[in-house]
């Protein structure tokens, strides 16, 4: 990674991700917890270096919902850290990544931030894109309008259990790429894929020609290029914060990074 | 008022449905039922027939005689302690898995702090043969043993929950992220007026026939509806269930936390477990958590409705503090006979530090006395040996 | 049948007045007044009210679909369980509580064995603003502390007892010294059928409410009389409320005792505490002492009518091991959702084991369900982990 | 005392007591335990030589309803003995006190006895009188039928809460004696005589020539001499049965019983 190399601008995540698509590549999104380690900077630079497309960086909240046990664990050892969650964006703001960068959290920090305020945060700190998972399409008006207008893309999730024309709703809602949730479950590593996973893309797909990644519980190279059979690209969470909490440091995570790209192929 | 949030689950600017993805469709699937139970009168026969003959309703309306002279008022109490499994709680769990067989789903799950909510999901399960998970903060499944056994007994898993707080808050957590995996047959059993649309909207209507029939009990013993009604609020289900009967009358409506969780008083709006309500919360918006010796109230929110009730004026919440707690206990079981949970000892704690002030002297008033307060007695001897020595 | 014993109180060669004449014209004295109030609409009425306003009366009957289904009969629950204290004591203290009231005396004395007389009477002196002493033998003081507190949470005063087995039919002794010394002021409220006239013929009555309830309920559910009619006995209250309904009938009419206090089956005629009755008595005439899992039942004699009862072959007297009623908790709870008190267990376990047998299938089946089984919920719990162990 | 004289013959205690009291003798009747301690038939003899006029022996129960924490004392101390009543009775025959001996017991025992059975093994036991305070006016028949026929008195007992007409159809039931409870309560100790205690006695004065004898709670010499003011004699219980049960022995109660008996006058 060259400090220079400033690809990637706030707003960019979706044209980054089509143009790599564009290109005949997997995409591939790592997810780390912004604060979980104290080398979680260079954590996030070594990974854009060994082949990540774009990283999702989790902001810690004390409720959750949809995080399985090692998320929440490393949402834990932020909070040990005690961050603010201005403190997290300020140092997220000199990591200089090269590549997009989409901030997961939950809708309360977003909320109590105020949503333009937050808008205006993301960008400062050089954040794309947010996910916010418990942001439902229903709920999703206000927060939109503001990030649209602070050129902040909102990416949606789309679930196994969500039926076609809704489907068709949130891909046509959705920004940067669209999220497919590949099994019913919280984060977490699994042993296989799911049955519903390549379902779920290929509805999405039918409906949306935005970039769709696959995420929850894909957790080995295999299982990324099995999924990448139908869908554009994968997020993958748990297993890379596992070894992160299990004390990988940087060099192990791009490692492991490097294993995921390769299986997706250069 | 208190009528259809509609599609939205909508009070105000409060309400609601904040929940990933996965679990929309369970919410949508859940408001379809439920109306379309709640418009069915057999349904509605069931329920009624089962929280008859099952769950001893209705409770009646008691006065207390010697306390109201005492306080210079008259004071009713609605007795939700003679239901079966001695609270409130009863009410809910029947409609929803009631509800659970009609959407084809053989499982229930549920969250319980002190282990009421379980205890009384576990017994509907149980009634209706359904398989029952309950989540329990491991600080809570170590202070109540009993009634993780009590679960147990009734034929319910328990899950310690090991993650946050290990308190109620945590386990709803984990309760949404277990329905999230296991939506397609399982239902969760919310158990207050809280989380994502259409639960505040359907735990109200199920607890709806508190109020109605505390309002035709008050017209008989009164011939008026009473100048103040009167509830704890945790989540705020026995409050709501109560206010729908009186929320169309002149009568003060009041809803009372404990001071150590009182989320309508102090609470900054904000969105947790589905909902946009009233939260104790700290300037990022990371959740506080509650404390109070009741355990039923010990949550950092409060129900979407309540947050909007007291925007809008309609009802007024209080609170009070857990001495106040420990004297009304100790005097309602002295003058009237009656041990109470301390979760309605706050309702009637804040009555009688009010009789005289801003209850004026002859009003009459209703308490809702939403448990019984078996599950309490070893703590308040506990406190109160503690609150003597010191 | 189960008409008035007279002014000697018998049932055949059973009941009768057996007390220090220091007693007699207390009895004497009691007898007229709860002749009196019992003829008299006003006292009825103002304990019906009670009854039914804090008491929670009238109690549902529950119509055990899953376990009558198992058992291949038609199950119906009496829910005693679900009165206000959690058994059908309270029918019997608001009565006498009410004749104290009337004898202008202003304090009640009672025995207690696990407590739960002893909260119902301290109960019931609250709610009317007597003084109340409870009796209990000190190896009941220790066992059921938490009780111990509740009674004096109600405002009453517990005395331990040191004499003897310290154990019920001590407390009955040392209750029946305290009333000979303050017979003046104070009431004795004995808590069952038992004891010298009037006692077993006036907490009959106070508990006719019971059969008479259950037997209505039963027309309405069953459209007829149950085949067989169960309830547990220990001194025998809930089993002589219970019958009056159905004497008349040609229900089956069965009591259950503990295996091991079993007076009805294994008692000897003798006299103890006011009255001859069936009696656990060694050769020389020396009390017994009974041994059951539920302390409510350990009782070494039985009421006096149901001595008689047995006798003529009225209602059959019949017993249930500790092991058949753990059993038998056990599967009433996970599969019909209530935690009944091991008293009344021993009632259903008597069912679960004649269902088929003596019990034909396809039989209409009423029990009472006397109370709940919170006060148990400990000892179950580390009874079951004993006999998973062995 | 000597073992050859025996004036008393069963039925015999009303003779004895009313040719006392003709011989303008104030009535002293001790109460001991039976079997209470080792040498209880000792005790016996030294009480009968030491000035009293009958024996109330008490025969230990299960469920002594009327007996205060002293006698009941003396009843478990008795049972820790494992005496069986047939076995007391016998002991008792042996005693030759020269003095009438009533029986005090509850009606359980003399019920299980059965009414015919236990009146002969009184008899045979060399006892004049039997006193079953649980045995009411109502129920008295069947025991009294068998007792008369026997020969055995029974001697029946009048509170201070019996109304006077029905102290009449007591007194007029009762043999050997009439007992006038002094005072509402259990047998113990006291430190003054009862408000109640001269006027239970003069109710019965007023209907009845039989003796009357004044018991429980009657503790001192001065008690007693107070209540034989209008009573013609007293019962003496838990003062001598602590004494016992202290150690007194035979000759500690001897001790006693003079005392009262001084106290009575010769
Ligand atoms: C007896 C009792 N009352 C009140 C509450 C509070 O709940 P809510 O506010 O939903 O009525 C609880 C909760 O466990 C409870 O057990
Ligand atoms: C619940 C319950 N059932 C039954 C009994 C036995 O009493 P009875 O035979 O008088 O009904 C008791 C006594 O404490 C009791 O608590």
């Amino acid at each position: 990674m060259a400090a220079t190399s400033v690809t990637a601008r706030p707003g960019g995540l979706e044209s980054a991700l089509r143009a790599r698509r564009a290109g005949g590549a997997k995409l591939l999104i790592p997810y780390v917890m912004a604060g979980m380690t104290d080398d979680w900077i260079e954590v996030l630079q070594a990974i854009a270096s060994a082949g990540a497309d774009a990283i999702e960086v989790g902001l810690p909240f004390s409720d959750p919902m949809i995080d399985g046990p090692v998320v929440q664990a490393a949402g834990l050892a932020a909070f040990e850290r005690h961050p603010t969650i201005q403190g997290l964006l300020d140092r997220l703001a000199t990591a200089q990544l090269g590549i997009p960068i989409a901030i997961m959290t939950y809708y309360n920090l977003v909320f109590r931030f105020g949503h333009r305020r937050f808008a205006a945060a993301l960008t400062a700190a050089g954040v794309s894109a947010a996910i916010v998972p418990d942001l439902s399409l229903e709920e999703l008006d206000p927060w939109a309008a503001a990030a649209d207008a602070g050129g902040i893309e909102t990416v949606l999730m789309v679930a196994p259990s969500t039926p076609p024309a809704r489907v068709a709703s949130i891909a046509a809602r959705s920004r940067g790429f669209l999220y497919a949730i590949t099994r019913m479950g919280v984060t977490g590593e699994r042993t296989a894929l799911g049955d519903a996973a390549k379902g779920v893309v290929e509805r999405a797909r039918a409906v949306s020609d935005l970039p769709i990644c696959a995420g929850i519980g894909i957790s080995t190279p295999d299982q990324a290029r099995e999924v990448c059979e139908v869908a554009d690209g994968v997020v993958v969470g748990s297993a890379l914060v596992r070894r992160l909490l299990d004390g990988a440091g940087p060099e192990g995570a791009a490692e492991f990074v490097r294993e995921l790209r390769g299986a997706l192929g250069g | 008022m208190m009528g259809d949030p509609g599609p939205d689950g909508r009070y105000g600017e409060f309400g609601g449905r904040f929940v990933p993805e996965s679990l929309v469709p369970a919410c949508l699937e859940l408001e379809e039922a439920f109306r379309s139970a709640w418009a069915d009168p057999a349904f509605r026969a069931r329920l009624d027939d089962l929280l008859a003959r099952f769950g001893g309703r209705p409770t009646p309306v008691t006065e207390c005689h010697r306390l109201g002279e005492r306080l210079g008022i008259r004071l009713l109490l609605k007795r939700e302690d003679l239901a079966h499994t001695g609270s409130h709680k009863l009410n809910n769990v029947v409609g929803q898995a009631l509800l659970t067989e009609r959407m084809g789903k053989h499982r229930m799950i549920a969250e319980t702090g002190a282990g009421q909510h379980g205890v009384a999901a576990a017994t509907a399960a149980a009634l209706l043969g359904l398989d029952c998970t309950v989540f329990m903060g491991e600080v809570d499944t170590e202070r109540q043993a009993l009634n993780v056994f009590r679960m147990e007994l009734l034929g319910a898993q328990v899950k310690t929950v090991r993650t946050g707080s290990r308190t109620l808050k945590d386990a709803v957590n984990e309760a949404l992220r277990e329905w999230v995996a296991t939506v397609e047959d399982t239902h969760y059993c919310l158990g207050s007026v809280m989380g994502p649309h259409p639960f505040p909207y359907m735990v109200r209507e199920l607890q709806r026939v508190v109020g109605t029939e505390a309002h035709a009990q008050s017209l008989e013993i009164l011939g008026a509806v009473p100048d103040v009604v009167v509830a704890c609020v945790g989540g705020g289900s026995n409050a709501a269930g109560t206010f729908t009967g009186f929320v169309d009358t002149g009568a003060r409506l009041v809803g009372v936390e404990a001071a150590g969780g009182a989320a309508a008083t102090n609470g900054i709006p904000g969105i947790l477990h589905g909902m946009r309500s009233r939260l104790l919360q700290d300037e990022d918006g990371q959740i506080r958590e509650a404390e109070s010796i009741s355990a039923g109230l010990d949550y950092p929110g409060i129900g979407p409705e309540h947050a909007h009730l007291g925007s809008i004026g309609r009802a007024e919440y209080a609170r009070a503090t857990d001495d106040e707690v420990l004297d009304a206990f100790s005097v309602l079981a002295r003058t009237e006979g009656i041990i109470a949970a301390l979760e309605p000892c706050h309702a009637l704690a804040w009555v009688i530090a009010e009789a005289g002030r801003s209850i004026a002297a002859g009003s009459t008033v209703l308490v809702t006395l939403s448990g019984r307060g078996d599950k309490d007695v070893a703590q308040v001897r506990d406190l109160l040996a503690q609150r003597a020595g010191r």
